[in-house]
């Protein structure tokens, strides 16, 4: 058995301290020793985009980084976004758009969207579907997905131009 | 004076209602079985075969049991006396053998995956370190894997015990002049088919956490299922419990599409380990773990002919389907209704006088194979209608124009097929001309013709489909499973004037709660924000079939509906004593009850509920107060109601690499009554993926050992963004009249006919190149052998 | 799918990694992203005794351009690679093919040292840096050397880097003014493991071709440059006539491995339409 | 799935024979062989420690020496499980045949891998089960070579 080792970092804007058992994916301490849910488990090695969390301001997938990695990092989950106006602005588009059905894959799209529209995404459907290449969804066909982006986008663009 | 004809005021049923437990997803507040923690809470693992047939001739497990962290590991004869064994067999199939099945392999194991032995430890993590030491050795049996190979007299068997060998089930269904009509017509085609076994990968794995309390014997379940009844009542059977003391609730479900119905063996496993230890057992597959137990579906080599007459009128089928199913049959629907439904779905939109259609089922060693969405259609689908391509090439026919003339004319119903399924009412040639309009044919077909000059292969396919939904008690029930055909709802007036709806179909994500509340709302006058909805708990709800085989919004639909006319009808009674009207006057509207005669006279709901809650002593004696009350409803007119629709695909194959490039995909379709057309077309857009992905990518692949070798989402290809293409839709609308809603099932029809269009499409967009390909999914390497590019 | 238990350990410095790998006694492995390492650990396929943490070292980080080279960092994440404007300049080959690296959220963590070091046979830039003849440095105890891309990947999952040694840079020659590169792959989604992907770059000057570099990946054990098929595009003119004579060179450079998805044949023909297709590409932007 | 190759030795085929029966060499042969123990002439018990790239797993299981046809060929089988990494098996037709400078040895293995090897690593299976043969066959000729020089 290895030791558990002492952990801090920027978890949701708040400084977190603990132990953690160094074989701990960032995904599960989030999961179980955090009780933030949201960030979920498809595949456990980086191919479904289910547990993308920010990460120093970028998506990263929390199963694929050891929570002992993480250390001095900035971790946001969804459950850290609720602040956030562009968040905001894909959840209701995701609501409106019928873009979650199951919803085991919509954390992960909203991260993935967050990043692209910050960015500076167009709403070009063919640069979306490429953003989104790493985000596995079963229920929807993803076309009502890239919608809901789209329209994000296209808002964040005329508000750019008219700022 | 019927209640329809009172309807005044805002109607929702028809309005793209948006769904309120989409605001938890998004949130992030969904709650999901593999969310869920308790205390005292014990994580299990699996120690699994290695090798698809074998026999056990060493399982050590006690250097794990005294590994650190773990509580218990189990073999099969620990579990021998808590568990009774299951066998997938249904009576209305005649014949049909399978071995039973017990929680962990006792002698034989069947296939790589079957789980041998159970860890349960503090963390899952722990149940793994354990399980690296649990000492399996098994003596390697020949493996069947080939299905053609399983049925020679002289294969061995997949399961030792097989009755039959590897056959499960043999049926044919015929008319009776198919030779003759063969021998005599104008036009033959024929062609093979192999459609390769895929899988559900839904985004959230199989879920359970079972929560047994050994003081009062009751058993909670935690599940991430389809059909808690269902497993209501198999865990009280099959444990040894009072049925009234099992509670299955299933709470956000990541993905189910079938494959969350099945009985199998981890999970009943980990209720039996629960009611053993007493503690409460949680077990979540890894994605290895999915793709090694989760059932697998289609699966079909099938060889087919279809006779036309010299006009291109189709006269007969005659198909053989052989169906590998994996080493028994899967529990409690068998592993035989999948072929049973390619051998009747076929040429289901045609007028078509004669068919045959035999099936074989078989046993092999890999993963069982069952039920998944849209269960044989999509087989039946894309052979017959790569025959109708066939022959239209052939007689030199459009497309379009040979379904055209062999469609069933929608003004000929009620119909009948050559196998024996009752038409109420179908929409084929109303869909054929609306598809023809909103994908623009004509200009594409200039276009490909244009393309082709300079090197470009573009293809059009299209496939018409009929889909089975709302089946009745002669689907499963006939045969003696215990899945029940009918569905209960229970829906209350609140104190405070609002609804709540209690029913028994459940929800996946398909929207399941917005409609119920949509159509609870326009029954009782209310807005949908004011009908609360609860689905999935056998505690809470009443008992029923819940949803699969598309029956959630027909059947529970129509139970909520009928519901809540009787709670109208109680409401309309107490505030006709209130108003001194006779309640057949009286509407329901805008939260209020109205006098139809007089708008001033009304009363608020929410008043009628007061008086009747707590004034009841200000209303006439012996009135019935009940503003509760509870419907079960099951379709007792044709045995399912049909829908139909049509599918087109646009494709660009490179005949260089094999690539097939996904351009557009064009569905109309007929489900009756729209409940939401937001929800409808999102329905249709997910099945169409999971149809694409069956056409182009996804693949269960297996070496002649039967080792699974593509056990990751790195080598399972499942359709991603930026493969699939934008889906257009249109509707044609032809409620049943079985019922008073008017609705049939839809989950399924995206997923029926995408991949025999796309089929279809490619066919198209190779013909120039005097290529041809009637495999699935159609890997570029099958391209380039299809095209003599590679030779090997 | 849980990782089995190790120590972790943080590296501030090289010679603390050496350290920490001589002290785990042969069963320690270096961690540098962590996108090839972590899932390995889930998965069980291996089960090492310590984990060292190298992302911290400061000689692992940073792109610059000294001597004629450019230096890239190990460290360095692909997300990086692809919006440098140094590699965009001096390395447009690497820069074209980090696109192709997986997914954005992979590119955001995996870094190029991690990725050259787990020298998988599909992956893009060990192919790049054989096309790009970049030279590879490796640090171990007794100090560092640098070994050319051409040595370094040595065999399946197996590079020049000995056990506890560390890559450290890589240092690719800046491209010249009339340097021209292309790559591609063929891959059946977006992201996934290329059935054949190809990088060629070469100097084109007067429609005539100096020092061709064409590498493949997914042919073999280790990428592969092709050095029939660079004869017969050595000095001669950027043509449909020498692409047709270098696809069919390829036929004796190539021996693709076995695999009922992709056979050695279709493999072979794949690697030679990508070819004619990068070719085509830089003939088409030349004219 | 079915390997070949060849390899030129500098000893007669009766040396090479002796060889391929003696454990030591047998051991010393076999990629990531930490224990070789014999239980008869030809057989033996071995435990074995595979690395390729991101697999690593300790395999327990015995290698035989079977049909064999002294200097001229046999077939050498290994079958071995590594837990929950799954199975792996391998058969070795090796053909012995004297030349002017010494031995050529030909091989035409086969390998077969179960369990989670096989459902993860199809991708690598036919490369890693190449690079396995050709170190067995390159490290027997090395052994063979120090075992001759110290001999001398």
């Amino acid at each position: 058995m290895s030791e558990q080792i002492p952990l801090s970092f920027t978890l949701n804007g708040k400084p977190v301290a603990a132990f953690v058992e160094p074989r701990k994916s960032l995904a599960d301490f989030l999961r179980e020793d955090r009780a933030l849910t949201a960030t979920r488990l498809g595949c456990e090695m980086g191919t479904c985009g289910a547990c993308l969390v920010m990460m120093d301001g970028a998506p990263a997938h929390a199963c694929l980084v050891l929570a002992a990695q993480a250390e001095g990092a900035e971790i946001t989950t969804l459950e850290g976004q609720s602040e956030d106006a562009l968040m905001a602005d894909l959840q209701a588009a995701f609501v409106d758009r019928n873009a979650a059905q199951c919803g085991f894959c919509t954390s992960g799209m909203l991260t993935t969207a967050l990043a692209y529209v910050r960015q500076g995404g167009t709403p070009d459907r063919a640069a979306i579907r490429d953003a989104l290449s790493g985000n596995y969804c079963r229920c929807t066909g993803y076309e009502a997905i890239v919608d809901a982006i789209a329209g994000v986008a296209e808002a964040a663009m005329h508000k750019e131009a008219a700022a | 004076m019927n209640a329809e004809g009172l309807r005044i005021g805002a109607r929702h049923v028809g309005t793209p209602l948006r769904r309120e437990n989409a605001r938890r997803h998004v949130a992030g507040r969904s709650r999901f079985t593999t969310d869920l923690t308790l205390p005292q809470m014990l994580h299990a693992a699996f120690v699994r075969s290695p090798l698809a047939h074998g026999r056990i001739t060493e399982l050590d497990v006690s250097e794990a049991r005294a590994a650190p962290g773990v509580h218990a590991v189990l073999t099969a004869a620990d579990l021998a006396d808590c568990c009774t064994p299951w066998r997938g067999t249904l009576d209305h199939f005649a014949g049909m053998t399978s071995v039973s099945q017990r929680p962990l392999a006792e002698e034989e194991v069947l296939w790589v995956g079957h789980p041998v032995a159970m860890i349960l430890a503090e963390s899952r993590a722990m149940a793994e370190d354990a399980s690296e030491l649990v000492l399996l050795d098994i003596e390697e049996l020949p493996a069947v894997t080939d299905p053609h190979a399983a049925l020679h007299p002289d294969s061995p068997k997949a399961a030792l015990e097989a009755e039959k060998g590897n056959l499960c089930f043999e049926t044919v269904l015929e008319t009776g002049a198919v030779d003759q009509v063969f021998a005599e017509a104008a036009h033959v085609v024929e062609e093979e088919f192999t459609f390769g076994r895929h899988t559900a990968v839904t985004l959230e794995p199989r879920a359970i956490l079972a929560d047994f309390d050994p003081s009062t014997r009751r058993l909670t379940v935690h599940q991430g299922t389809q059909t808690p009844y269902q497993f209501q009542d198999t865990f009280a059977r099959h444990l040894g419990l009072e049925q009234s003391n099992v509670r299955v609730i299933s709470p956000d479900v990541g993905g189910s599409f079938g494959m969350k119905l099945h009985v199998y063996h981890e999970e009943m496993a980990v209720a039996a380990a629960s009611v053993l230890h007493g503690r409460p057992v949680r077990y979540v597959p890894d994605r290895l773990e999915t793709f090694l137990s989760d059932i697998h579906a289609r699966d079909h080599r099938i060889t087919a002919r279809m006779a036309l007459d010299a006009e291109g009128h189709i006269l007969a089928m005659d198909v053989h389907d052989i169906a590998p199913i994996g080493p028994f049959s899967t529990y409690p629907r068998t592993s035989v209704a999948e072929g049973n439904q390619v051998i009747r779905l076929m040429g289901a939109p045609y007028r078509m006088p004669d068919y045959r259609g035999r099936l074989q089922v078989v046993f092999q060693n890999k993963v069982q194979t069952s039920q998944y969405r849209a269960v044989g259609h999509p087989i039946a689908c894309a052979v017959t209608e790569a025959l109708v391509d066939k022959a239209a090439v052939a007689l030199g026919l459009d497309p379009f124009a040979i379904r055209a003339a062999n469609v069933i004319a929608d003004d000929a119903y009620p119909a009948r097929s050559a196998t024996g399924f009752e038409f109420e009412a179908l929409s084929h040639e109303e869909c054929l001309g609306k598809l023809r309009d909103l994908m623009g044919y004509d200009a594409l077909r200039e276009q490909q013709a244009a393309l082709r000059d300079r090197g470009i292969y573009r293809g059009i396919g299209i496939a018409p489909f009929v889909e089975i939904t709302n089946p009745g008690a002669t689907f499963y029930g006939i045969g003696g499973a215990r899945i029940s055909a009918q569905d209960g709802a229970i829906v209350k007036l609140t104190p405070g004037g609002q609804a709540q709806v209690a029913i028994s179909i459940t929800e996946q994500g398909q929207g399941t709660e917005t409609i119920i509340a949509q159509i609870v709302a326009d029954e009782l006058g209310l807005d949908p924000s004011q009908v609360r909805v609860t689905t999935g708990d056998t505690e809470t709800t009443p008992s029923g079939g819940a949803t699969w085989a598309c029956r959630g919004a027909g059947i529970g639909g129509e139970t909520a509906l009928r519901a809540a006319r009787k709670l109208a009808a109680q409401i309309r009674a107490i505030s006709g004593a209130v108003l001194q009207k006779d309640g057949d006057t009286l509407i329901l509207s805008g939260g209020a009850v109205v006098s139809a005669d007089n708008p001033m006279v009304a009363m608020d709901l929410s008043e009628v509920a007061r008086i009747a809650y707590y004034r009841p002593d200000t209303l006439p004696a012996g009135i019935d107060t009940s503003l509760s009350v509870a419907h079960h409803f099951a379709p007792s007119g044709y045995p399912f109601d049909f829908t139909n629709g049509i599918q087109a695909s646009h494709v660009e194959v490179d005949p260089e690499t094999g690539i097939v490039r996904l351009l557009r995909h064009w569905v109309v379709e007929d489900c009756g009554t729209i409940i939401n057309p937001l929800l409808v077309d999102e329905q249709i857009r997910g099945g169409v993926v999971q149809g694409l992905g069956a056409a182009l990518f996804e693949e269960c692949l297996y070496d002649e050992s039967g080792q699974l070798t593509n056990g990751s989402m790195a080598d399972y290809l499942v359709p991603m963004p930026c493969e699939m293409p934008d889906i257009a839709i249109a509707h044609v609308e032809t409620p049943t009249k079985d019922t008073i809603l008017g609705a049939k099932g839809v989950g399924e029809a995206g997923t029926a006919a995408a991949s025999a269009a796309a089929m279809n499409a490619v066919n198209d967009a190779l013909l120039p190149l005097g290529a041809r390909i009637t495999q699935t999914p159609m890997t570029p390497l099958r391209i380039l052998r299809a095209l003599k590019t590679i030779t090997d | 799918m849980k990782a089995p238990a190790f120590t972790f350990e943080r590296a501030p410095t090289l010679g603390d990694a050496f350290d920490l790998f001589e002290a785990g006694g042969g069963e320690a492995i270096y961690l540098a992203g962590g996108h090839s390492v972590v899932p390995s650990l889930a998965l069980r396929l291996q089960a090492p005794e310590t984990l060292i943490d190298i992302a911290a070292i400061p000689e692992l980080s940073g792109i610059r351009e000294e001597a004629g080279m450019l230096r890239i960092g190990a460290m360095t994440r692909h997300a990086e690679i692809l919006a440098d404007p140094l590699v965009a300049t001096h390395a447009p080959l690497l820069a074209m093919a980090a696109p192709h690296v997986a997914h954005p959220a992979i590119r955001n963590r995996g870094t190029i040292g991690g990725n050259l070091c787990h020298a998988d046979p599909a992956s893009e830039f060990p192919a790049v840096m054989l096309a790009l003849e970049a030279e590879m440095e490796i640090a171990a105890p007794e100090g560092h050397r640098r070994v050319p891309a051409r040595d370094f990947f040595v065999d399946l999952y197996e590079t020049a880097c000995a056990p506890g040694e560390i890559l450290v840079a890589l240092h690719v020659p800046v491209a010249g003014p009339a340097t021209r590169c292309a790559f591609d792959e063929i891959s059946r989604r977006r992201g996934d493991y290329a059935m054949i992907g190809c990088a060629v770059q070469i100097t084109l000057e007067a429609g005539r071709i100096a020092d061709p570099r064409v590498a493949f990946l997914s042919v073999g054990a280790t990428p592969r440059r092709v050095p029939g098929c660079e004869a017969v595009l050595h000095d001669a003119l950027l043509s449909a006539a020498t692409i047709a004579k270098a696809q069919d060179a390829l036929g004796a450079d190539l021996d693709p491995m076995d695999d009922p998805n992709v056979p050695p044949a279709m493999r072979l023909h794949l690697a030679r339409v990508l070819l004619g297709r990068l070719l085509g590409q830089l003939e088409n932007d030349h004219v | 799935m079915e390997l070949t190759g060849r390899y030129e030795l500098e000893a007669p085929p009766e040396v090479v024979w002796d060889a391929l029966f003696d454990p030591e060499v047998l051991a010393a042969s076999i990629p990531g062989c930490e224990t070789l123990q014999a239980e008869g002439p030809a057989a033996y018990t071995a435990t074995v420690k595979l690395k390729v790239g991101p697999v690593s797993a300790r395999f327990k299981g015995n290698v035989e020496i079977v049909d064999a046809a002294p200097c001229r060929s046999c077939r050498i089988t290994g079958k071995g499980s590594g837990g929950i990494a799954g199975v792996a098996q391998g058969a070795s037709l090796v053909a012995l045949e004297a030349t002017a400078t010494g031995t050529v040895l030909t091989y035409t293995a086969d390998a077969k891998v179960g369990g989670k090897l096989a459902a993860l690593g199809s991708r690598l299976i036919e490369s890693t089960a190449r690079k396995l043969a050709d170190q067995f066959f390159a490290n027997f000729a090395t052994h063979l070579k120090s075992r001759q020089e110290n001999a001398a």
